[in-house]
């Protein structure tokens, strides 16, 4: 391992109006090594990364590479430097096909002017190829599930010969298969000679595949750890700035036997083929399975928002059609959505706006007279703000300008206003600090024991254990296991998930 | 049916009055002489005009009216229907090479309009003219106005250019604009509208601000023109009596079909009427078709 | 892919670092500071004329139609759609109400009230066209104003109806009340009420929502379609409203009197959404758009500046007042 | 805060279950279909005139100019922006032109040149003000627009120039090559060299990225400003290729001759978004959309269809022709 840093940030500061999104950060990352960075929704993580990549300038500090400073001014600077990334967000093209959308901005073989997509295609077959990418590379982006976008994302990282890999949180949306992939890559890239720069929540696969570990709390590096010394609780403890929340542990207090909610062979093809299942009231009922197990589709038919092609569904033992989400909202469910970006927050509105904008009626002077409580309304949205530790100025700046993990705490809060039979969240932690995954565990076993059900659909095997009363392992559009009480454990999950696909493959 | 002659009107705007009143008496004019007429909007739009005179020469049409478009932006129409001797008429057009029929040239109707203008105004005074130099008709009387108001050098002119579309809050914003600089009592005021609508639009700001020291004045005189001269709110206007132009050209056409080679290109104009407080109950007596519906 | 339409212009881009405190205000104020520039220069160029409260109400008065149906275009913006229709439905309804009235012997409450349902219903036809049939808002508005066109030639064939137009309904817009002109307090009343609906009602929200992000809005329980087609609705009302209004001053119906309040009315709503906010489409933002164009086009008539220039002020006028508030907010951080 | 326009209604909504396999099909050839139906229907209304060869070849000679200035929009929206001025460019160009040649005296081939680089330069101010002042487009080119005008104004005052055209230039558009006129052959040179510039060269990709994409596209290291400027200068250029054509064929330079382009250009444009492709610009697809336009205007005018017949028919052949296929992409599975 070489020992002069490839790349160097000396005093790196910047801020937002009144918030102070780095404080004065130092960070080196070797060549060859997978350097981690770890922090609380909102330390600066994705600030650093985005002035690496020149979307961004400094206020104070500067960057050297191989000793030299260096200005980055835009993508393009960033690119010249040979600096890859991965952001936090989805960037892909909608009308673009997958191979399209990985050789974005790249220059490409042309004969004539005119771009030779064969060629391109043969150089890009053999990156698609380490990924695992089975879809096909002419197909259209919009066809791709979350997961596969992320794919499409990183091959694009690495179509260009980078010196430096950024990437920020590129498992939050994959599963262990994927994940795996993409750790073996991580490591590949290492040994060639690269520096990795690698964020993100998921403390366990920091452990597993970086050699160094900065953390970040509120724009300041609180912590640089290696070797020995690099420890789950000493990552939990530079994180939270304190000790580690309590791990919830699974009881086996017998379940409430008052079905609130029963599926009955729902089918919503190619997806979905066939899930029965019952919700109990006041239960967690955990969803897992590999991405593509058709788990979004069956809350999406759940919540009004897809129309099912077959089975039924009961709420309360009466038929249950819900025609589109207002149906099901009036009837009490609610529904965090896997895409917070494209989903679940209208960006440019404010947190109050967000928050509000799920409980309008409540909010209304009296039912006859639509106007709006404006207080109430930023009161409400400031308890919420509170009870999820949203780190942000104010409620009323746009959503969109909060880091990644809070957007995901707004998607969740704006459904705890209203008071609800059903709350379904998909992938709820994603991109969520430990501290505030804990938290939102701890509200989901709260309003459980408020009486409400939950189901939480969860590709993080180690998400589901602890919290949830019982786990339901789909795959490939039928639920294939169940888990129930102690028996939820991250093992039992996974070998659940996998037996089944290895069935349907030697079949 | 084969056999009946098809007389093709394209018009620069079938949705206006006048050129309404001009299509509605040449169909019946055409009518009496066993022709068929088609109409084609061209929406303002002088390339249309010309896919228009194509597809009339497509249908062997017998004769073609460009109404108001300027010859000058129908060459390519002008010239297949050239091609094919149709005969050519230009209600507003005015001459040009290939055009064997001419009326509705507007440009001299504003002669006694001015003229009257000057006079009421007792030749000295400011007055603002609402002009709008991309339609030849309005620019032909623009000249007009020129020539006699460079008699009266005691007459200062204020020009503004209207839109179309637009032509009534443009009379009114122009006028409005103008009148904050020409304060009731100050001199003999008026205002003139290359044809009624803006001058309408200029009435209505003065209505609005309640000045009655301000003459105006129109032409065409559609019936909002003359409402407004009965009311008072218009001092005068000329009135195109575009029935009876149409019913000339048509006319003239079928004599030019007639004649065919032999044909020497003709312009027979109708002349306007002109309309003041005075006259108005006479001519609303001889011409109610001119006041709508 | 997704919404229609997006105001501003803020492809993410990074600023270079100057960052004057002046810069944030610039960007917020910029449209209106320039708006008190050309009120500086032409109080400077025409002394007399300019600036005194008579022409002030004047200009007013004159914009007020222009921001009525402004206004409401606003609230289809905001619900990210076009509207192309507004202009020629304004024209047909100030047709129809002015034969409601002479040829069908309606009294004129009557018949005002009948002419703001056709608008708010030819707005549900375009709302229905455009959420029920998928149809782009720009080429179904498109379609629908054209159709109507053809409808108001149908009805009118083109002929103004002037000839026994009531008093009453005339003196709606010419008349005035404490010395302030009925279109304007007519004016000031609709944007009040604009305003409360977008702003401070359920309604509002949800339209403010689905332009915002019409998957999420849906997601969150909001009746995409049919929040949709209110917008619509309101925006056709307004257009009916103003179509009147101007039948009422002008004294007559007039085949295409309106027309050109369309573009005016885009230019009002787009230099507006430089107003105040980051580019975000609004009712306020709307006046104070239309009350530049007002302005502009007052005081170069008044200085009396030739055609030509009036034409290269206006356009100058747009992108300057526009360009201050977006580089105010380009250079400005983040 | 992101792109300005997206072709396509798509608010996620989720269809019917009805899957006949007909609806994808209505979906992707809907707009072909309704041009089909359409010619059917006045083939067998007026069998004589209109079903002919060089009634056909008519069309596509009137359609030709409409469609080169539509395709360069074509561009521009593909990139995300809109360009309100390319009407009022055109008009100016085909004043400018003419202008060239009989008062400045230049050949013809060279004021040609010049007028395709001022149209050029027109987009490249266009561009610039939409990426580096940051003004929204439709602001930014109703401001140049308008700008425009007045300098057409200044240039012109407004009269035709229609003495002493060359006939060499005249000759341009209205010459034939074996039967064929010259602006259907210049047409179909702008439409080839257009598609395979947007659907084939890497800064087409980069105009489509943007267009999608424009974050994505800046951090995947495309240097969007000068993308949209490109955009924007394609699009100028068609513009003063549409108006140089024009005022050969009408013989004249005319000050407001091309303006109305804008309209249409428009529909086609949008028209064009419902063709083959789920509600994206493409450049067929704007063929398609003008012909549609074109064939709906000669099918009526030769009918002879009366005046609010026309504006009905025009108006129903927007909202049919996409609405069919807007239908099928609803109803059809996802
Ligand atoms: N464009 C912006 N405008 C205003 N504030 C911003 C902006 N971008 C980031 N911030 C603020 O800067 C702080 C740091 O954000 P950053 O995205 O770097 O956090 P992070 O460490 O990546 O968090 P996460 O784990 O949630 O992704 C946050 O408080 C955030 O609200
Ligand atoms: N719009 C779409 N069109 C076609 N196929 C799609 C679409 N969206 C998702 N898919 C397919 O659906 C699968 C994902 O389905 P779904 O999201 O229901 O599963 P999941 O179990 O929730 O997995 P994930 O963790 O990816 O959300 C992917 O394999 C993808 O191929
Ligand atoms: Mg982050
Ligand atoms: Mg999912």
């Amino acid at each position: 391992m070489a020992e002069t840093p490839f790349i160097e940030a000396r005093g790196l500061a910047k801020h937002f109006g009144g918030v102070q999104a780095l404080a004065g950060v130092d960070i080196d990352i070797r060549a060859g090594e997978v350097h981690g960075l770890v922090g609380a929704n909102g330390a600066g993580k994705s600030t650093l990364i985005k002035i690496l990549a020149g979307l961004q300038r400094p206020d104070a500090g500067r960057i050297l590479i191989d000793g030299n400073p260096v200005e980055i001014e835009t993508p393009q600077q960033a690119t010249a430097l040979r600096l890859g990334f991965v952001h936090q967000e989805l960037h892909l093209v909608p009308q673009l096909n997958v191979l399209e959308n990985i050789t974005l901005g790249a220059p490409k073989p042309t004969r004539l002017g005119i771009v030779d997509w064969r060629r391109v295609a043969v150089d890009v077959k053999s990156i698609a190829d380490r990924l695992g990418i089975a879809f096909p590379l002419d197909a259209p982006v919009t066809k791709l599930s979350t997961a596969e976008r992320w794919l499409v994302s990183i091959a694009r990282a690495l179509v260009r010969k980078c010196r430096l890999m950024v990437m920020d949180e590129p498992t939050a949306s994959l599963s262990e298969v994927e994940s795996q992939r993409l750790f073996q890559i991580v490591r590949d890239l290492a040994a060639d000679g690269i520096a990795v720069l690698y964020v993100s929540h998921r403390l366990d696969e920091i452990l597993d595949l970086c050699d160094r570990v900065t953390a970040f709390r509120d724009g300041r590096r609180v912590l640089e750890l290696e070797g020995q010394a690099l420890t789950r609780q000493a990552l939990v403890r530079a994180i939270v700035g304190g000790e580690a929340p309590e791990a919830l542990i699974a009881s086996d207090a017998p379940l409430s036997r008052e079905i609130v909610f029963r599926a009955d062979g729902l089918r919503r093809l190619p997806m979905v083929k066939s899930v029965s299942f019952d919700l109990h009231r006041g239960e967690v009922l955990g969803l897992a399975g590999l991405v593509g197990a058709g788990r979004s589709e069956t809350a999406r038919m759940i919540f009004g928002a897809d129309r099912p092609q077959g089975g039924a569904m009961m709420l309360d033992g009466k038929p249950f059609r819900p025609r589109s989400p207002v149906d099901a909202m009036e009837a009490g469910l609610g529904l965090v959505p896997e895409e917070r970006r494209s989903e679940g927050l209208i960006l440019e509105k404010s947190l109050a706006f967000n928050i509000g904008l799920t409980n309008l009626k409540a909010l209304q002077v009296s039912p006859l007279l639509p106007l709006l409580r404006m207080g109430k309304r930023a009161s409400q949205a400031e308890a919420l703000v509170r009870r999820l530790l949203v780190k942000t100025p104010s409620t009323a700046i746009p959503v969109g300008r909060l880091s990644g993990g809070n957007q995901q705490k707004v998607a969740i809060a704006k459904w705890l206003a209203r008071s609800l039979k059903i709350l379904i969240l998909d992938e709820p932690s994603r991109g969520v600090d430990v501290g505030a995954r804990a938290e939102i565990h701890r509200i989901i076993r709260d309003l459980a024991a408020e009486g409400l059900s939950t189901i939480v659909i969860s590709s993080d095997a180690e998400e589901l254990p602890g919290l949830c009363d019982r786990v339901l392992v789909m795959c490939e559009g039928v639920i294939t296991g169940e888990l129930v009480g102690r028996g939820v454990t991250r093992e039992a999950i996974l070998h659940a998930s996998y037996a089944h696909a290895q069935v349907q493959k030697s079949a | 049916a084969e056999d009946k002659l098809l007389l093709g009107l394209v018009s620069i705007t079938a949705t206006e009055d006048n050129n309404h009143r001009f299509i509605e008496a040449a169909t019946k004019e055409a009518a009496k002489l066993g022709w068929e007429v088609s109409v084609i909007d061209a929406q303002g739009n002088a390339d249309q005009a010309n896919a228009a005179f194509q597809n009339l020469v497509q249908r062997k049409a017998g004769a073609i009216v460009d109404m108001v478009f300027p010859v000058t932006s129908l060459g390519a129409g002008i010239k297949a229907a050239n091609d094919a001797k149709i005969p050519v008429g230009t209600w507003g057009g005015g001459e040009g090479a290939g055009i064997a029929a001419v009326n509705g040239s507007g440009g001299p109707m504003a002669t006694p309009i001015i003229e009257k203008l000057v006079a009421d105004l007792g030749g000295k005074g400011s007055v603002l003219l609402l002009t709008y130099h991309t339609g030849k008709v309005c620019r032909d009387r623009e000249e007009v106005a020129d020539a006699i108001l460079a008699k009266s050098p005691d007459i200062k002119v204020t020009k503004n250019e209207v839109r179309i579309p637009g032509y009534f809050q443009d009379g009114a914003q122009y006028a409005t604009a103008w009148l904050a600089s020409h304060p009731d009592g100050s001199e003999p005021l008026a205002v003139w509208g290359c044809w009624d609508d803006p001058a309408l639009g200029a009435i209505s700001a003065l209505r609005q601000q309640a000045r009655t020291d301000v003459k105006v004045y129109g032409e065409n005189g559609n019936a909002q023109a003359i409402e407004a001269i009965r009311k008072g709110f218009m001092t005068a206007t000329a009135w195109q009596d575009s029935a009876q132009e149409g019913i000339v050209m048509v006319q003239t056409l079928a004599e030019a079909v007639k004649a065919g080679d032999a044909w020497k290109p003709k312009s027979v104009e109708v002349p306007a009427v002109v309309i003041t407080k005075d006259t108005v109950e006479d001519f609303a007596k001889q011409h109610p078709e001119a006041l709508g519906k | 892919m997704a919404e229609n339409i997006k105001a501003g212009n803020a492809s993410g881009r990074t600023p270079f670092s100057l960052r004057l405190s002046v810069l944030p205000f610039l960007a917020k104020y910029g449209t209106i500071i320039g708006l008190a520039i050309m009120i500086a220069v032409f109080s400077f160029l025409a002394p007399v004329a300019f600036p005194t409260v008579s022409n002030f109400v004047n200009v007013l008065n004159q914009a007020s139609l222009g921001i009525i149906i402004a206004g409401g275009l606003t609230v289809a913006v905001i619900v990210g759609e076009l509207d192309l229709s507004i202009g020629f439905s304004a024209s047909f309804l100030g047709v129809l109400v002015t034969g409601l009235m002479v040829w069908v012997g309606l009294p004129v409450p009557i018949a005002i009230l009948a002419v703001l349902l056709v608008g708010a219903f030819i707005g549900f036809i375009n709302g229905v066209i455009v959420t029920k049939i998928g149809v782009n808002s720009v080429i179904a508005t498109l379609g629908t104003g054209t159709i109507i066109v053809g409808l108001n030639f149908a009805y009118s064939s083109g002929a103004p109806i002037a000839m026994g137009v009531p008093d009453a309904f005339v003196n709606i817009a010419l008349g005035r009340l404490w010395g302030v002109p009925h279109n304007v307090l007519i004016m000031v009343a609709v944007i009040a009420i604009l305003w409360v609906v977008v702003e401070r009602t359920s309604i509002g929200q949800s339209i403010q929502a689905v332009g915002g992000n019409p998957v999420a809005s849906r997601l969150s329980g909001i009746p995409v379609d049919r929040v949709k087609i209110i917008a619509f609705m309101i925006c056709g009302a307004c257009a009916a409203l103003t179509g009147l209004l101007l039948a009422s001053s002008l004294g007559s119906g007039t085949t295409s009197a309106a027309d050109g309040y369309l573009l005016s009315a885009f230019a009002a709503v787009f230099l507006g959404s430089a107003t105040l906010r980051d580019g975000e489409f609004h009712i306020l933002g709307t006046v104070f758009g239309a009350l530049i164009i007002a302005v502009g086009f007052n005081g170069l008539a008044i200085f009396g500046a030739p055609t030509f220039y009036q034409y290269v002020f206006q356009g100058a006028i747009l992108i300057v007042a526009v360009g201050l508030s977006s580089l105010g907010r380009l250079y400005a951080a983040p």
